[in-house]
C-alpha cells in the first residue's frame, strides 16, 4: 500500500513537472500575451495542483490530517486564484492597449465596449 | 442534529489545520465551530443547501475533468513544432444568460480554465462576456459549449 | 566541497552588486542594495557550512533533539533577522530614491548636488 | 524499485525539469515585451517555485514546506493581482515609457 | 597653616577669574568708577604677595598644593621663588594700574564691563603661569593667556585689523604653545624614564635632575620644543610679527601686554627652565643667535616708525631678544642683568604705553610727526614720559642703568671674544632704544603746538596716575639699589641659575670697570641715532619698501594659501558625487579583504569538482542568469523583473540546503521587493545606457571585479578550517527538552537570541514611521531649517544649490 | 510524559542556564534600551498632543539618564553583565557594561536630552505629528543598545535601529536638500552596516560563536590571515560609520541638510557609536591582527586629524564646518586607537566622551546663530558679539574645545593623546594631533571672526552693524537656548575638574587592554567547555530516570 501511494506520488510528481516545463515552453513559443497566458494558467496551475496532491498522497499513508488538509487548502487555493488572477492581467492589458498578435482570427471586442 | 454534525466536522478539521490531535485541541475548535455555526445559523437553515451541496460537487467535478484535459491540450499544443499552424487564436463576445456579479465572475474565472479559452473582459452592460480562444476555428460551436456546459451548472447552483 | 561552489557564486553575486551600486543611477543602486543584500545572507549562509536538504527541525520525538547531519540553524537565524533588517532599510531607500527623483528631477547621483554644490564657494580671504 | 526509491528518483527528475522550465520561464521575464508579459511569467515562475518547494517537501519529508509552499501561492497571488491592478492605472507607461526611452535614446 | 596658606595661594591665581566673571555686573552699577572697584582684586593680590618678600629673600621657598587630577597626578601646585614672585608682584602691581587705567581709558564705551572682564581674566592666566609648579598648571594658565590676549587684541572688533592681529597673535602663540605642550609632557615622560617610577609633573623636583636630563637623548627634542614655545609667545625671530600688530587693541591692553605679561611669559619659561635645561652649548647659541637677531631687528624696526604705540611695540621686540640673549649667556651677571632689566623694562614699558594713550586720549592722535609742545598743556603727561623715557635710555639712577651695567659686567666676565661680540650687539640695540626712548620722551613735548584733532587735555587722574607712578617705581628702584638687590636680585638670580646669588648693586658705578665706559658708549650712540632720527626712518624707509615683503605678508599669503588649498582640497575630497564616494569606499573593501591573504598568502586550495546535484547547478544558473539579465537591463522592468528572479534563485538555496525558514522569508521579501519596486519605480526614468563613459565601466567593472574576487577567496579560506559548533551543538540538544520548540530556527529568534528579535522588530518599526514621514512630509514649512523667515529662507536654499 | 522528564533536565543544566534569579540590579544594563523602545513605541501610539508627546520623551530620557549614571557608578567597579532570557553566554546574548559603554550612553542620553529640549523650539507640528520624538527615542535605543550590548551580532542589530532611526530623522521637514542628503548618507551608511554584517558572517564562519566575550577566547586560537582580513573589513565598515578619512564623505555631504537640533543629535551620537565598535572591536576582540593593521590606523588618524580642519577651514556653510569638526574629533580617537596604549585609548574613550556632549552643544550654538541671523553662509552672518553675549560665549567656549585647548575639557584627552603617542613614539600622530589643533583653532577662529566680531555682512559694507539680526527674542527660542548653555556649561566645568573623567577613563583604557574583567563579567571565564559539560548533565540526568 505505501509502495503503491508512493508509486502515485512520483508519477504526479514527474506528471506536474512535465506540465510545468510545457508551460514554460508554451510561455516562450506563443506569440502573444494573451496565448501565452492560456499555457500559464491552465498547464501551470494543473501542474501546481499536482505537486500539492501528490504531497497529500504521501501524507495519506501516515494518515497525516493536518498535512492532507493543507495540500488540498493549497490545491483549492491554486485552483482559485489562478483564473481570477489571469483574468485580471487579460483585462489590465487590453484596458492599456495591448493589442493581440496579428494571427488572431477573430476579433469581436473593441477597446471602445469596456472603456 | 444537522448542526451538531456539522459541528463535528468543524472541529476535526480544525484539529486537522492546526496538526495536533490532541482532546484539548479538538474540544477548542469545537467550541469555535460552534460558535461559528451559531452565528450564521440563519443562513444554514434553509433546506436547499444540501442539494446546491450536490449541485457544486458535481459543478467542481466537470470543472476538475475539464482542467485536466484543457491543461493536457494546451500542453500538448505547445510541443508541437507545427504549432504556428495549430494556433487560432479569437476573442469573441459571448452573450451572458446569468445575471448576478457573483455567477459572472464564478463563470469568468472557470472559462479561464476550461480549454482553449480565456476570459478577457465583461461588457459595461453586463451583457457580454469577452472571452479569448486559444484555437477557435468556430465561434458558435465554442458559444455553444459553454452555454451548455458550465453556464448551465453555475445557474443550477445558484437559481 | 559544495561550498567552493558557493564562494564563487557569492563573489559574483558581489560583483555584480559592486558594479551595480557604482552606477551613478539612484534605481541601479537600489538594485545593487538588494543583490548585495542577498551575497551577504548568501555569505553567511555558507559560512556557517552547509547541509543538504535536513533542515533544523526536531522530528525524532524519542530522542527529542537534532540528529546529524541538520542544517546549522544559527546562521539561518542571523540571516532571517538581516533579511527582514534588510527589506526595512531597502524600503525606506526606495521611498527615498522615488521622492527625491520627484523633488530633484533627477535620478542621476550626479546632478544632486544640493547639499555639495559643484562649485562650493570659497571662503572670503579676509579676517 | 521500492516506492520510496521511485519516489526519490522522480523527485529528483522533477526537480531537473523544474529547473528546465524556470529557465526558460526566467527568459520570458527578461524578453518581456511589455510589463504584462512580464508579471505572467513572474506568476509562472512563482508557479513553478511552488512546484519546488512541493517536490522538496515530498523528498525530504519536512512538511513545514508546505506552509511555504501555501504562503508562497498567496504573496504569488497578490503579486500579481498587484500587478494587474497597476497595469490598469498606469497602463500607459508601458508602452508610451518606452518610447520615450527610445526618444531619450535618439 | 599649610593647608590655609594653600588655599590662600591657589585663591590668589583663581580671583582674578571670579573678578572676571563678575566684572560685567559690576561695571553695569558703578559705571565709570568700575576701574576702581576692581582694581581692589589685583591691588589686594600686590599685597597679599608684598608679605612674600621678606620669607623669599630669605632664601624661602613657598609651595602650595591642592588636588586637582590625583588620577592623573596632577595638582593645583604653586610655588613662590623669587621668580615667580617678581612676576606675580609686576603683574598684580602693573594689573592694578592698567585696571584703573582703563575705568578712565574706556569711560563709555558699550563694552567696557566686557573688557573689565577680560582683562582680569587675563591678569588671572598670567598670575597662574608665572606661579604654577606643575607643568600641566603651567600650560593650562599659558594657554588661558592666549585665549584672553585674543580677546584683547581683538576688542576692537569692528576693524578687520584687529581681527587679524588677534587671529595672528593666537595662531603664533597657541601654535607654540601646542610645541611646548609637547614638550612639556616630554619632560615628564623624562621624569618617568629617570625615577623609574611614576614620574612628575612638577617642575621643582625635577629641578635637581638638570644635569641627567641634560645627558638624556630626549634632552634635544625637549629643548627645541620649549624654546619653540617660549619663543613664539616671546615674539623671538621669526615670530615677532605678532606684537607689533597686537597694537590694535585698546592701549592699557598693549600696555599689560607689552610690560610685564604675555611677552614675557616666554622669557619666564626660559628663566624657568634655565636650572633644567640651561647652561649647554646648544642652548646658548639659539638663545644668543635668536635673541640677539630679535634685538637688532626690533630696534631697528622701531626707528622706521612714527606712530607712537608702534615705536614702543618695536622696542619690546627688541626689548626681548635681549632678554633671551642674556638668559642665554647663563653667566651669573648676565642673569642678574636680565632680572633687573625684565623688572626695569616692565615699570618704564607699562608706563610709556600709558603715557602713548594718554597723547591719544589727549590729542587724537599717536603720530610722532603731528604732535609737539605737550608739555604745557599735559604737565603730568610729560612727567610721566620723561621718568620712562630716561629709564629706557638707561640713564644713571634709574633702573634701566643698573640692568645695563649688570649686562655689560656679565659680558666682560665671561671672557672671549664670542662674549664681546654679543656684548657689541647689545650696546648696539641698546642705543637704538635709547634713540627711541628719547624720541618718545621728547618730540611730542617740545616745539611748538601743533594742530591734532582733539582739542588737546590732560587726562583724568585715574589715568595720569598710573604711568606716573609706574615711572617713579623705575627711578626708586634705581635708587635703592640696597633693598632692591637683597630683596628681589639675589632670590631672583637664585631661582634662575638654580643656586645662590649674592647681589652687589651700588648706586654710584665703579669706575674703574669696564660696563661704565660701554654705557657711555651706548648714551653717544643713542644721543648721535636720535639726532639722525629722520634720516634713519627715511632711509630704513626707503630700504623697507625696496625690500617689498614683510612676516606680516608672509603670514597673510600662508594663511590665504591655506584657504585657497583646503577650498581646493575639500573640492576633490568631498566633491558630491556619490559614485566616487563609493569608489573609494570600495576599494577600500577590495583592499581589506584581499591584502591580507596577498602579503601573508594562506591561499585556500580548491579541491576536486564540487559534487552539486544537476538541479542545484540549474538553481545556480539561475542566479546567474538573473545577475546577468540585471546588469544587462536597459529598461526599470526588465531590471527588476530580474532582480525576482536571482532573489527567488537565493530563496531556491536556501530551501536546497535545509532553510525553509529563511526560503519562505526570501520568497516573500522578494516578491515584496519586485512588486514595490514595480509599482512605485516604474515612473521613475531608468536611462536606456548606463550613464556611464567606457572608462567608467572599465573602472567600476574591474572594481567589482576585485571585489567579488577577494571576497570569494577569503571566503574559501576560512572554510578550509573547522567550525566551532558548540553553540548549535547545544542548540540541538536544548531545543527540545528546555525551550520547547521542534523549529530550531524559531526557538532561536525567540527564544536564545529573543533580544535580535525585539530589535529587529523596533527597526521595522522605525522604518514604518520613517517611511510614512517621508512620503507625507512634502515641501512647505520652513525651509531653511532655521525655522522662520520663510521667503529669505528660500534664497539660502537656492543659494546652496548653485 | 515528555514535560516531566524535561523538567527535570532544566536543573540539569546549570552550566547553559541562569540557576538563579538575575539581581535586580542587573537590570540597569537594558533598562536603557528597554525604556528607549518602549518609549517611542508608545509615543507612536499617542502622537496626538504636541506638548505631551516632548514631556513624555523627555522624561523617559531622564530616566535613560538616571539609569545610565547608575550603572556607570556600577561599573566603575568592575563591568555588569546580564543576561536577557535563561540562557547564559556564549548561547543567549548578554548585555554587557563596562566603563565605557556605559560613560557613553550616559553622554549620549544627556546630548539626547538636551536636543529634546531645544527642539521645542524649532519644531513644526507636522513633524511632531510625524513621529519626532518616537524617532529619537528609538535613536537613543538603538545607540545605547550599541554601547551596552555584549553580543557582536546583537550590536549590528542595534546599529541598524539607530541608522534607520536617523534616515527618518534626517528627512523630517522634507526639503530639497534633506533629500539629497539622505540619499548620500543612506546609500554609505547602509553599506557601512552590510559591510559589517558580512565581516560578521565571516567572523562566525571562523571562530563559531558571536558573544564578544567569548570572541576574545577563540579570536586568540583562530587562523591569523583570515582573521586579518575580517579586522580590515571591521575597520572599514566602522571607520565608514565613525567618518574616518577617507570613507567619511557622508558626513559633510549630510549633517548640515537636516533641522539644527537633529544635526545635533547625529553630531554628538552617530560617528561615536561607530568610534566605540573600533574600540571595542580592534582593541577587545581582535588584539592578534594590531601588528597588521597599525600602520593602516596611523595613516587614517594621521589623514582624519589634518584634513578634517582644512575642510572645515574651506566652508562658508556654518553646520557644513562644524561637520568637519566631528570628523576632527573622530579624528583624535582614531588617533588614540592607533596610538594603542593605556594614555592613548584612556585619550581616545575620554574624547569621544567630550566630543558627544561638545558637538551637540556646537550644533545647537549653530542652531541659534542661524536662527538668529536669519543664514546659513557664514558670509551674510556678523555682528553677533555686540549684539548676543551669552551666544558670543557659547560659541568661542566651543571653539576653545574643538580645538582642544585649555580650560576646555577636550584638551586633557588631547593632553592624554600627546603623552600616548610621545610614550609610544608615534612621532606622526603626535605631529598630526598638535597640527590638528592648530588648524582647528585657525578654522574655528576664523569663524568666530566672521559670524561674531565682524560687525555686518561680507562685502562692501561689513563694517557697519548688521541689521538683519533678530534677537532670540519668542519665548520659546529663549528656552532653546537654556539647554544649550547648560551643556556648554557643561563641558566648561568637566575641563575645570575632570578628574572623574579620568578615573573612569583609565579604567575604559584598562578594561580595553585587559578584558579579563569584562569577560568575567559574562562568567564565561568560570566556564571552559559549557557544551560537553551541559551534554554530561543531561546524560547524567537521563541515566538516572
Amino acid at each position: 500500500m505505501h509502495d503503491l501511494l508512493q508509486y502515485g506520488a512520483g508519477i504526479l510528481i514527474l506528471v506536474g513537472g512535465l506540465l510545468a516545463l510545457t508551460a514554460a515552453i508554451g510561455l516562450l513559443r506563443l506569440p502573444d500575451l494573451y496565448t501565452r497566458m492560456h499555457a500559464a494558467s491552465k498547464a501551470g496551475a494543473m501542474a501546481t495542483g499536482l505537486m500539492y496532491f501528490s504531497i497529500a498522497i504521501t501524507a495519506a499513508y501516515a494518515l497525516d490530517g493536518a498535512v492532507i488538509l493543507r495540500a488540498i487548502i493549497g490545491f483549492l487555493f491554486v485552483l482559485l486564484t489562478t483564473p481570477v488572477s489571469a483574468h485580471l492581467l487579460a483585462r489590465a492589458a487590453f484596458i492599456s492597449g495591448y493589442r493581440p498578435s496579428s494571427a488572431t482570427v477573430i476579433m469581436e471586442l473593441e477597446q471602445k465596449d469596456i472603456a | 442534529m444537522r448542526f451538531l454534525l456539522a459541528g463535528l466536522v468543524l472541529a476535526l478539521m480544525w484539529a486537522a489545520v492546526t496538526g495536533s490531535f490532541t482532546f484539548g485541541n479538538i474540544l477548542f475548535g469545537g467550541v469555535i465551530g460552534f460558535v461559528a455555526l451559531w452565528l450564521m445559523r440563519d443562513r444554514i437553515a434553509q433546506p436547499t443547501l444540501y442539494r446546491k451541496f450536490a449541485r457544486a460537487i458535481s459543478l467542481s467535478g466537470l470543472f476538475l475533468y475539464e482542467l485536466s484535459l484543457s491543461a493536457l491540450r494546451v500542453a500538448i499544443l505547445v510541443v508541437r513544432p507545427d504549432m504556428k499552424s495549430h494556433l487560432k487564436p479569437a476573442i469573441i463576445g459571448y452573450p451572458l444568460r446569468v445575471k448576478s456579479d457573483r455567477e459572472i465572475t464564478l463563470l469568468a474565472n472557470l472559462i479561464t480554465l476550461t480549454p482553449g479559452t480565456l476570459s478577457v473582459d465583461v461588457s459595461n452592460d453586463r451583457k457580454v462576456l469577452y472571452v479569448h480562444a486559444l484555437s477557435a476555428p468556430d465561434r458558435d460551436k465554442l458559444i455553444a459549449d459553454i452555454a451548455g456546459g458550465f453556464e448551465q451548472k453555475i445557474m443550477e447552483v445558484f437559481e | 566541497m559544495i561550498e567552493t561552489t558557493f564562494a564563487i557564486l557569492i563573489g559574483v553575486f558581489f560583483a555584480v552588486a559592486v558594479y551595480l551600486l557604482l552606477s551613478k543611477s539612484v534605481i541601479r543602486m537600489l538594485l545593487g542594495i538588494t543583490v548585495l543584500g542577498n551575497a551577504v545572507n548568501l555569505l553567511i549562509f555558507t559560512a556557517g557550512r552547509l547541509t543538504r536538504d535536513v533542515p533544523p527541525i526536531v522530528t525524532d520525538e524519542e530522542a527529542s533533539r537534532l540528529i546529524e547531519p541538520f542544517a546549522n540553524p544559527l546562521p539561518q537565524a542571523l540571516i532571517l533577522t538581516a533579511i527582514v533588517i534588510g527589506f526595512a532599510m531597502f524600503a525606506f531607500l526606495l521611498v527615498l530614491g522615488y521622492r527625491a527623483y520627484q523633488e530633484l528631477d533627477a535620478d542621476n547621483t550626479d546632478t544632486m548636488r544640493l547639499t555639495e554644490p559643484e562649485k562650493a564657494p570659497q571662503p572670503p580671504l579676509n579676517y | 524499485m521500492s516506492g520510496e526509491d521511485f519516489l526519490s528518483l522522480a523527485a529528483s527528475i522533477t526537480l531537473v525539469i523544474l529547473s528546465i522550465a524556470f529557465i526558460l520561464t526566467t527568459f520570458r521575464v527578461v524578453r518581456g515585451p511589455e510589463l504584462a508579459d512580464r508579471v505572467l511569467a513572474l506568476d509562472m515562475l512563482v508557479s513553478v517555485g511552488i512546484g519546488f518547494i512541493a517536490v522538496i517537501a515530498i523528498k525530504t519529508g519536512f512538511t513545514l514546506y508546505l506552509d511555504i509552499a501555501i504562503a508562497l501561492s498567496l504573496v504569488g497571488f497578490l503579486s500579481t493581482v498587484a500587478f494587474a491592478r497597476y497595469i490598469l492605472t498606469h497602463g500607459k507607461p508601458a508602452e508610451s515609457l518606452k518610447k520615450e526611452e527610445e526618444a531619450a535614446d535618439a | 597653616m599649610q593647608d590655609h596658606l594653600d588655599f590662600t595661594i591657589v585663591f590668589v591665581a583663581l580671583a582674578p577669574f571670579l573678578a572676571g566673571f563678575v566684572a560685567p555686573l559690576v561695571q553695569r552699577f558703578v559705571g565709570a568708577a568700575s576701574g576702581w572697584v576692581l582694581a581692589i582684586v589685583p591691588a589686594g593680590i600686590f599685597v597679599f604677595l608684598l608679605g612674600f618678600i621678606a620669607p623669599v629673600a630669605s632664601g624661602e621657598v613657598v609651595t602650595a598644593s591642592l588636588p586637582w587630577i590625583p588620577d592623573y597626578g596632577i595638582s593645583l601646585s604653586f610655588l613662590i621663588d623669587g621668580l615667580s614672585l617678581t612676576f606675580a608682584l609686576l603683574i598684580s602691581g602693573i594689573g592694578t594700574v592698567i585696571v584703573v587705567y582703563s575705568g578712565g581709558y574706556l569711560k563709555g564705551h558699550v563694552h567696557q564691563g566686557r573688557f573689565m572682564s577680560f582683562i582680569l581674566m587675563f591678569m588671572g592666566s598670567m598670575l597662574g603661569a608665572v606661579l604654577a609648579d606643575d607643568m600641566i598648571v603651567l600650560f593650562v594658565f599659558w594657554e588661558l593667556t592666549t585665549i584672553t590676549s585674543f580677546l584683547l587684541i581683538g576688542f576692537d572688533h569692528a576693524r578687520e585689523a584687529a581681527r587679524r592681529a588677534a587671529i595672528q597673535a593666537l595662531v603664533v602663540t597657541g601654535g607654540g604653545g601646542l610645541v611646548l605642550l609637547a614638550g612639556l609632557v616630554m619632560l615628564h615622560i623624562w621624569s618617568i624614564d629617570a625615577s623609574q617610577e611614576t614620574g612628575t609633573w612638577l617642575l621643582s623636583d625635577m629641578r635637581e635632575n638638570g644635569e641627567l636630563l641634560r645627558q638624556s637623548a630626549l634632552y634635544m627634542p625637549i629643548l627645541l620644543m620649549v624654546l619653540v614655545g617660549a619663543f613664539t609667545k616671546s615674539a623671538q625671530f621669526p615670530f615677532q610679527f605678532w606684537l607689533p600688530n597686537a597694537m590694535e587693541a585698546p592701549t592699557p591692553v598693549s600696555a599689560f601686554l607689552h610690560s610685564a605679561t604675555m611677552v614675557k611669559a616666554g622669557v619666564y619659561l626660559l628663566m624657568r627652565m634655565n636650572p633644567l635645561l640651561g647652561g649647554t652649548d646648544i642652548w646658548m647659541a639659539l638663545l644668543t643667535v635668536f635673541g640677539g637677531i630679535t634685538l637688532l631687528w626690533g630696534a631697528t624696526l622701531a626707528l622706521r616708525q612714527t606712530d607712537l604705540k608702534q615705536m614702543l611695540a618695536q622696542t619690546t621686540v627688541a626689548s626681548l631678544g635681549l632678554l633671551v640673549l642674556l638668559v642665554g649667556q647663563g653667566t651669573e651677571y648676565a642673569i642678574a642683568g636680565a632680572c633687573l632689566y625684565l623688572i626695569a623694562h616692565a615699570a618704564y614699558k607699562g608706563g610709556l604705553f600709558l603715557v602713548a594713550g594718554l597723547i591719544d586720549h589727549g590729542t587724537g592722535t599717536r603720530e610722532i610727526t603731528e604732535l609737539g609742545g605737550l608739555m604745557k598743556l599735559m604737565p603730568l603727561t610729560f612727567a610721566a614720559a620723561v621718568l620712562g623715557g630716561i629709564s629706557m635710555a638707561g640713564l644713571p639712577l634709574t633702573l634701566g642703568f643698573l640692568a645695563k651695567e649688570e649686562m655689560y659686567l656679565g659680558f666682560s666676565e665671561a671672557g672671549g671674544l664670542l662674549p664681546y661680540a654679543v656684548m657689541a650687539v647689545a650696546v648696539l640695540g641698546n642705543a637704538l632704544m635709547m634713540a627711541v626712548g628719547l624720541a618718545i620722551a621728547i618730540v611730542p613735548f617740545f616745539g611748538g603746538l601743533t594742530h591734532t584733532p582733539h582739542h588737546v587735555h590732560e587726562g583724568p587722574v585715574s589715568m595720569s596716575a598710573g604711568p606716573l607712578l609706574m615711572g617713579l617705581v623705575a627711578l626708586a628702584g634705581g635708587i635703592s639699589v640696597g633693598w632692591l638687590g637683597e630683596n628681589f636680585l639675589s632670590p631672583i638670580a637664585h631661582a634662575v641659575s638654580g643656586h645662590e646669588f649674592h647681589a652687589h648693586l651700588k648706586l654710584v658705578p665703579d669706575f674703574t670697570a669696564l660696563p661704565v665706559y660701554v654705557s657711555i658708549l651706548t648714551w653717544a650712540l643713542g644721543v648721535f641715532f636720535f639726532w639722525r632720527l629722520t634720516e634713519i626712518r627715511t632711509g630704513l624707509k626707503a630700504l623697507l619698501d625696496a625690500v617689498g615683503w614683510t612676516f606680516d605678508k608672509i603670514f597673510d599669503a600662508l594663511m590665504w594659501g591655506l584657504v585657497r588649498g583646503a577650498n581646493a582640497l575639500t573640492q576633490v575630497l568631498h566633491h558630491g558625487r556619490l559614485e566616487l564616494y563609493l569608489v573609494i569606499v570600495f576599494v577600500g573593501f577590495a583592499l581589506a579583504v584581499g591584502m591580507p591573504m596577498l602579503v601573508h598568502g594562506g591561499w585556500p586550495e580548491i579541491g576536486a569538482m564540487p559534487d552539486l546535484t544537476f538541479y542545484e547547478w540549474g538553481v545556480i544558473a539561475i542566479a546567474l542568469i538573473g545577475l546577468g539579465a540585471v546588469l544587462a537591463a536597459r529598461t526599470r522592468l526588465v531590471a527588476i523583473a530580474s532582480l525576482g528572479i536571482q532573489g527567488f534563485a537565493v530563496a531556491l538555496i536556501f530551501m536546497l540546503f535545509g532553510a525553509p525558514d529563511l526560503s519562505f522569508t526570501q520568497f516573500m521579501v522578494e516578491v515584496l521587493s519586485v512588486v514595490i519596486l514595480a509599482l512605485v519605480m516604474t515612473r521613475l526614468y531608468l536611462d536606456r545606457r548606463d550613464r556611464r563613459v567606457p572608462y567608467e565601466m572599465v573602472r567600476d567593472g574591474s572594481l567589482a571585479i576585485l571585489c567579488g574576487a577577494a571576497i570569494s577567496v577569503l571566503l574559501l579560506t576560512i572554510l578550509q578550517y573547522p567550525l566551532d559548533m558548540r553553540l548549535t551543538e547545544l542548540f540541538a540538544a536544548t531545543s527540545v527538552p528546555i525551550a520547547h520548540g521542534h523549529n530550531v530556527v524559531n526557538v532561536i529568534l525567540v527564544d536564545y537570541r529573543g533580544l535580535d528579535t525585539f530589535g529587529e522588530i523596533s527597526v521595522v518599526m522605525t522604518a514604518g514611521i520613517a517611511i510614512f514621514a517621508l512620503i507625507r512630509m512634502r515641501g512647505g514649512g520652513k525651509q531653511t531649517g532655521i525655522g522662520a523667515r520663510k521667503p529669505q529662507g528660500r534664497e539660502v536654499n537656492r543659494r546652496t544649490a548653485s | 510524559m515528555a514535560a516531566s522528564t524535561h523538567a527535570n533536565d532544566l536543573t540539569a543544566l546549570p552550566m547553559a542556564m541562569i540557576d538563579h534569579a538575575t539581581p535586580i540590579d542587573n537590570w540597569l544594563v537594558v533598562l536603557p534600551v528597554i525604556l528607549c523602545l518602549m518609549g517611542g513605541a508608545l509615543l507612536l501610539i499617542m502622537r496626538k498632543s504636541r506638548g505631551g508627546l516632548a514631556s513624555f520623551a523627555i522624561l523617559i530620557t531622564i530616566g535613560v539618564i538616571l539609569s545610565d549614571a547608575v550603572l556607570l557608578m556600577r561599573t566603575l567597579d568592575g563591568p555588569v553583565s546580564m543576561t536577557m532570557g535563561k540562557w547564559l553566554p556564549p548561547f543567549g546574548i548578554a548585555f554587557t557594561a563596562d566603563v565605557m559603554s556605559a560613560s557613553f550612553a550616559l553622554a549620549a542620553a544627556v546630548a539626547v536630552l538636551a536636543v529634546l529640549f531645544y527642539t521645542q523650539a524649532e519644531l513644526e507640528t507636522r513633524e511632531v505629528r510625524h513621529g519626532f520624538h518616537a524617532l529619537v527615542l528609538l535613536l537613543l535605543g538603538g545607540v545605547s543598545g550599541a554601547f551596552l550590548t555584549g553580543d557582536i551580532f546583537n550590536l549590528y542589530v542595534w546599529f541598524e535601529v539607530m541608522l534607520i532611526a536617523s534616515f527618518g530623522l534626517m528627512i523630517m521637514g522634507g526639503r530639497k536638500i534633506q533629500l539629497d542628503a539622505a540619499i548620500k548618507y543612506g546609500f554609505l551608511n547602509f553599506l557601512a552596516t552590510t559591510f559589517f554584517l558580512t565581516a560578521l558572517g565571516l567572523l562566525y564562519g571562523t571562530v563559531g560563536t558571536l558573544n564578544m566575550s567569548d570572541i576574545v577566547r577563540a579570536a586568540a586560537e583562530a587562523p591569523k590571515v583570515p582573521m586579518m582580513a575580517i579586522a580590515s573589513l571591521l575597520l572599514l565598515a566602522f571607520g565608514m560609520k565613525a567618518a574616518a578619512f577617507p570613507v567619511n564623505a557622508w558626513l559633510p555631504a549630510s549633517y548640515h541638510a537636516p533641522d539644527p537640533g537633529v544635526s545635533a543629535l547625529f553630531a554628538g551620537l552617530l560617528t561615536k557609536v561607530g568610534a566605540y565598535a573600533l574600540l571595542r572591536s580592534l582593541v577587545v576582540l581582535m588584539p592578534a591582527t594590531r601588528d597588521w593593521l597599525e600602520p593602516v590606523l596611523v595613516v587614517i588618524a594621521v589623514g582624519t586629524l589634518v584634513l578634517a580642519p582644512l575642510g572645515a577651514l574651506a566652508q562658508t556653510n556654518l553646520r557644513r564646518a562644524l561637520g568637519f569638526f566631528v570628523i576632527g574629533g573622530i579624528g583624535a580617537i582614531l588617533a588614540g586607537l592607533a596610538i594603542g596604549n593605556t594614555h592613548g585609548l584612556q585619550g581616545a574613550a575620554t574624547y569621544a566622551f567630550n566630543s558627544m556632549l561638545v558637538m551637540t552643544a556646537f550644533y545647537l550654538v549653530a542652531g541659534l546663530v542661524e536662527r538668529t541671523t536669519g543664514e546659513v553662509d557664514t558670509r551674510q552672518m556678523g555682528g553677533l558679539y555686540a549684539a548676543n553675549t551669552p551666544l558670543s560665549i557659547g560659541f568661542l567656549i566651543l571653539v576653545i574645545a574643538v580645538a582642544g585647548l585649555p580650560p576646555s575639557f577636550a584638551f586633557w584627552p588631547k593632553l592624554l593623546l600627546v603623552q600616548g603617542s610621545l610614550e609610544a613614539g608615534t612621532n606622526w600622530l603626535l605631529a598630526a594631533i598638535l597640527i590638528n589643533s592648530l588648524l582647528t583653532s585657525i578654522a574655528g577662529t576664523r569663524l568666530w571672526a566672521h559670524i561674531f566680531w565682524r560687525q555686518g555682512r561680507y562685502g562692501a559694507h561689513s563694517e557697519e552693524p548688521n541689521d538683519r539680526l533678530r534677537p532670540l527674542g519668542a519665548a520659546r527660542w529663549g528656552f532653546a537656548a537654556v539647554p544649550t548653555g547648560v551643556l556648554v556649561v557643561g563641558v566648561l566645568l568637566l575641563g575645570l575638574w575632570p578628574d572623574p573623567v579620568f578615573v573612569a577613563g583609565r579604567k575604559a583604557a584598562e578594561g580595553l587592554l585587559n578584558p579579563a574583567s569584562y569577560i568575567e563579567a559574562t562568567g564565561l571565564a568560570q566556564r571552559q567547555d559549557p557544551v560537553s559539560e551541559t551534554q554530561e548533565a543531561m546524560d547524567h540526568t537521563e541515566a538516572t530516570q
